[in-house]
């Protein structure tokens, strides 16, 4: 792809970063800073983005998007991180430009695509999505939430939980039981409704690693336009695959947290000290780290390979795509109790006082990293994947 | 396990009944959100002297009961079952033990009698890294004209801030790493130069940090002969890593049950987990953890009470073993329960994080295979 | 139990121990030495334990035992031990002292007893089981062996595998089928018959470890008296139960190997040196060697438990005996892997030449050691039975 | 993995049908049950020649196709399927590295094009005790008036038997440990002085002993500078445990499919066992050490091929990973397997014997695991 592409986009980035914003944290909702003149620069930055159609950069132009190829996009954010900042707009969108858009993309009229993407696409709409239910977990098909159609639209009640970011969202993709007497799977659909309206409550879910994004959504009489059913009725299993899919994809890609931070032989050394020969005090340690670092690099380069192989147009790349979830949870899991491990006592801190900020925040990533072996697919549900869809093992049966 | 006596089998199954009913891991949320700082309830500490648990390990002369480790740490896996918080660990059996080992009639006449009736909280401040290493005892203790002048830090320390009194390990001579030159003092708390911050740590439990600026004591505080203190304090410590085995079995097979219970009564795709096979072993191979620990923790308890040669062997073969169980069982804990687990509201994560305190405790696995190996000689 | 019976018990044995046998090795097909004089010293020991009743000591005295209690019976034992020999008989008698002998004492007629017992306790029969068949594996239930009636007694037809020193046998036990429409359990009988007759071949099978005592057993028109049957007609599977917890019993109550030689951690200094501080040179192998001596302590220590509470009365016994077979198996195996990595490339000969024999010995243990996760209750069928008996989870099912 | 060239695809290809047809374990088997003491069929090893393998690292000049390490690896993983004997990976990969690294031309000129031709067989003679340790090199190499005179013992020679000639590594300088001092040397097998001895191992391949009494080389056997050997020595040890990873995935994958095959054709209480979810999920994480070794093995060849910075510690992450899974494979093979899979008749024992053959060459997982920290600084 030219070079004259990636030229611009650099040139575009210098000419319409706010140089305030340069090297400033960002997170899932906006700018961390109490400065109102950085807040205001990162408000001109989103809003020049999304003019450029560059917050969901492969959309079709008439959507909001620039209707960029991936490889295209991939520069551009190149081009925004090499100046120091971020492209803010999926974060603002929520499940928005992610999830939802891509799948809406495929399977949305063109009046929903219309009304919907833009939103997503300047970041100025943010999505969530209502999926899981309480006693129902990884078995999503189980799901009970009810819709029905009267005059005005669809009627929704029931209960989800683990519904991210519900509290902050503008609008939500909720997957409901559209019909009652059908085979599980067969009686789900898709609807896109409001949140700020008086059937829908959130409340915010506590976790282990104290607040989080999730929430717990109640549905009393909520009410969904009718033409904001996506894809068929009672065709809402079909949809969530796809959705999910897209969710399994920006999962791995995402890189391992290690690679990030400080080294963790460097803050091994640092906490630990060395022996006379220059290796980790703790000779014990020192093997399960290395190990721990291989694996990671094992992990890495199965990613690469896979993006090779992709581009070769090797089939064989979903097979091995499959154990990415798990190999990328052990390693992040692994890490962080190495890193626990390593701090010793004063990795065990929950407020500060007598504890650094990378120590804190340490304690609170180990905690949080539990989900990944839980959510988007539990550990358990990988496996059956992988022995099932993959090795072509058979149902598992009686006995044993 | 061993075959307990009457009143052994009499304190473990009063203990049971008396955790779930009067302090279960309920009591212990509503302490942690109530805020008020407050490591432990004093009517619950009040309850456990009652009945007699801080005297287990103290000859009947002093008011104790005399025992032994095996009946304390009956008493300790109950409390671990349920994340009881109270000093019986750090005050009625290292506390204890540490006047017991190594202290002179005189002093044990002047502090065993309130360990016995909860008066004086008595404690161990040993470390002041991060890390579990004695030897490397750095906190300096110079000789004064009437006795010693103690500055240096100490932190990690448990029940550090409701203590009455510490055993702190210093510096009379050499550097750190010399395993010689090493000696125990008991300070009270309110001793001149003592400042004490609170760690506000993942179990929301009671741990210090200590600073000591020219604290002075007498030439009486000293516990023991002065410059050799490592030998008796490596005793203190090998009864503290089985105490605190015997506290981290029960918080191990509380996790267990809970997670049996609910691989038994939770349903997915319309049947109960538990008949899922890979679960199954899973939870057999928890089960056999279990069940091996446990003989570990039972054999160091009665090696003390027997006065064994290889209580140090067996210290560290307990803490590890069941540091391996603790460690896999508070993970699937959470694994198992799925989402639910993850939340604040489940008990799940309350036995998770203590499980890595107890961990990092009076050495982790790592420091405990290496002193295993070194034990072994080699 | 007295000290007087100790006593008297030494002095039988210092009275009758040849003293050519003292420390000389026997196996389980009597005493290992060319030299003719031993041989017979042998005999006369096997013949003197067996008038003395030692052969099965806890047996009734009319049926070849002594009526010892089996505190009585481990007296016994330990001054053979401490005397430099060892009771030959239970290993003449093949799997007849060990189990086919008490299983018979509970369901066999007084003249069965009368007519099998004797000879196991004299050590002049030895007893062979036929219980697997080929393709069944862990499901015995599955047999094919058929055993049917006719006037002169039981016609057997079919083939055993993995009968163990069924060449040097002259008798066996054999689970056949004599109801092919009853429930698989509910169609088996359990026979006895004798091994030198036309109708049963033998062919010795060779394993990845070499010689092997197990066999192929071919039954071809095989007889068996009609009063040989064991147990009720169609009643084999509670009969074959009861002998497998025999077995169990007999495995479990084995030492672990290590205890034996040398201590692991002497071999290893021995063979990778020391460091300037005294520790293992191979500090990686030093923490994988600690845990292992550790995880043999805890194994062995559950072992000793279960003995006291066996005799507390405790009933949690059965519950925490069911994990022993999957730990000893544990420990007798990573004991093997850890042997053949200490002694690198000297750990790899398969013949004599460059390797002592200790190098041999080792190569060999270690292949044949991977016998205990498959045989006498696979690993996998140890851990159904701790989850579904033990802790009670329902039998495995559809889907997950 | 890299997108290959139709070059390297056509061989990958005509290696996997060639090996599946022509040298399959089956005829492994027969040559170990033949007991003559062949360590591979001759007719074997001639066809390789035929087919360029033995070339393949060899520049067109010397008669190779110098078409790299990763076409190499390609082929040597087939081998690994089929437990292939043969003298590929010693001769035509590390004897032929020793050349291309260290040789000067007229060393490469004497005997590359034999190493193409098959008539040679260049074998590397290290190690001295029963472990991999380059930097131990006690075999002395004497200066004399016209070269040098060596004497001392090598062991675990691998093809040492039928091996024409041997890269020595030897000491003309320092005592065992120090990193200066060692040097190569190409000696021929039939010198005056060496005495060889086959060891019997488990995978009946050929492994040698060999003795040198006062063997004496002129000085145009010195392969490189005499006295610096051990950093050019640890670059083809590199490519040696490179190339030896990519044939263990090779045994690793086979031993997959067989035990998959066995999973999905094997019934047991009515069912197939591949059925079992417990057994299913111990394939997934096998699949999943499969798929992460093959990642690292590839990524080593190829980084061979582009003369990558990072070579030395992409060797020992090949060699470590792929010797994690084919230890957890070969030991999961004899166990799904059962009772059949202990049988000498069936080949799971051929496959469990070579993985640990494999695993101890070269330097063992514990060996990688301590140089790839040591690398990593730490």
């Amino acid at each position: 792809m030219s070079v004259e592409f990636e030229a611009s986009a650099r040139a575009w980035v210098a000419d319409n970063l706010p140089a305030t914003l340069a090297g400033v944290r960002m997170d899932m909702y906006g700018v961390v800073s109490a400065d109102q003149a950085v807040r205001e620069a990162f408000d001109v930055w989103r809003a020049r983005l999304a003019a450029q159609g560059w917050g969901a950069p492969t959309w079709p132009v008439e959507y909001g998007g620039a209707g960029l190829t991936d490889a295209q996009a991939k520069v551009v954010s190149r081009a925004i991180t090499k100046a120091g900042s971020m492209n803010p707009i999926p974060f603002l969108s929520g499940m928005g430009v992610t999830m939802v858009g891509p799948t809406l993309l495929e399977y949305g009229t063109p009046q929903q695509k219309s009304r919907h993407l833009p939103g997503m696409a300047s970041g100025e709409v943010r999505w969530c999505l209502g999926l899981s239910e309480p006693n129902a977990g990884s078995d999503l098909a189980a799901l009970k939430t009810s819709a029905e159609l009267d005059e005005e639209g669809w009627v929704l009640n029931g209960q989800k939980t683990w519904t991210s970011g519900a509290d902050k969202s503008q609008w939500c993709g909720v997957l409901v039981r559209t019909d009652r007497n059908a085979a599980k799977r067969d009686g789900i659909s898709f609807l896109m409704l409001e949140m700020d309206q008086p059937g829908i409550e959130t409340r915010p879910i506590r976790l282990i690693a104290g607040e989080s994004p999730f929430c717990e959504t109640f549905f009393t009489h909520a009410r969904a336009r009718k033409d904001d059913l996506l894809g068929a009725l009672n065709g809402g299993w079909s949809v969530i695959k796809r959705l999910l899919q897209h969710e399994r994809q920006s999962q791995t890609s995402a890189p391992v947290s290690n690679t990030k931070a400080e080294p963790l032989q460097a803050l091994a050394k640092r906490y630990l000290g060395v022996s006379a020969d220059g290796t980790l005090a703790d000779a014990d340690l020192r093997s399960r780290l290395a190990e721990h670092l291989m694996d990671t690099a094992a992990h890495e380069l199965t990613i690469a390979r896979i993006m090779t192989d992709a581009r070769g147009g090797n089939v064989e790349v979903t097979a091995t795509a499959s154990i990415l979830k798990n190999s990328a949870t052990d390693v992040a899991q692994n890490h962080s109790e190495l890193l626990l491990e390593i701090m010793g006592s004063q990795g065990l801190g929950w407020e500060p006082g007598a504890y650094s900020e990378e120590e804190l925040r340490t304690v609170r990533e180990w905690l949080g990293g539990k989900a990944m072996s839980i959510y988007g697919g539990s550990y358990e549900v990988q496996k059956n994947i992988i022995s099932k869809n993959i090795l072509g093992l058979p149902e598992t049966t009686q006995k044993g | 396990m061993a075959v307990l006596t009457e009143e052994q089998t009499y304190i473990k199954d009063q203990a049971s009944a008396w955790v779930k009913d009067k302090a279960p891991v309920s009591s212990f949320r509503a302490l942690r959100d109530s805020k008020t700082g407050q490591s432990f309830m004093p009517q619950t500490w009040r309850a456990m002297v009652d009945m007699g648990w801080s005297g287990i390990l103290v000859p009947q002369q002093y008011g104790g009961s005399d025992l032994g480790y095996l009946t304390c740490g009956l008493i300790l896996k109950q409390l671990g079952r349920q994340l009881t918080a109270a000093p019986l660990f750090s005050s009625s059996l290292v506390g204890a033990s540490a006047l017991l080992l190594a202290g002179n009639p005189a002093q044990q006449e002047a502090l065993l009698p309130g360990v016995v009736n909860g008066s004086v909280i008595l404690t161990l401040a040993l470390d002041e890294s991060s890390r579990h290493q004695p030897e490397q005892t750095a906190l300096r203790a110079e000789q004064t004209a009437d006795g010693y002048s103690l500055s240096g830090n100490k932190t990690f320390v448990a029940e550090g801030m409701s203590a009455t009194h510490y055993v702190v390990a210093a510096r009379t001579a050499g550097t750190p790493g010399d395993v010689q030159g090493i000696s125990l003092f008991v300070v009270p708390a309110q001793a001149e130069g003592i400042v004490r911050t609170a760690l506000p740590t993942i179990d929301s439990r009671d741990y210090a940090r200590l600073s000591f600026t020219r604290v002075r004591v007498d030439s009486s505080a000293v516990l023991g002969s002065p410059g050799t203190g490592l030998p008796v304090l490596e005793c203190i410590l090998d009864r503290a890593r089985i105490g605190l085995a015997a506290e981290m079995l029960g918080t191990g097979s509380q996790a267990f049950d809970m997670t049996l219970d609910y691989l038994k009564t939770r349903e997915q795709f319309g049947k109960v987990i538990g008949s899922f096979q890979a679960l199954g072993h899973r939870a057999a191979a928890l089960y056999s953890l279990q069940e091996q620990s446990r003989s570990c923790v039972e054999a160091a308890l009665q090696a003390v009470d027997n006065g064994a040669h290889n209580v140090p062997e067996l210290a560290s073969l307990a803490k590890c073993q069941v540091g391996k169980f603790l460690f896999q069982m508070s993970n699937e804990l959470i694994q198992i329960h799925g989402g639910i687990g993850m939340t604040d509201e489940f008990d799940a994560g309350l036995y998770l994080k203590r499980a890595r305190v107890l961990e990092a405790s009076f050495g982790n696995r790592a420091y405990h295979r290496d002193r295993y190996a070194t034990l072994a000689g080699f």
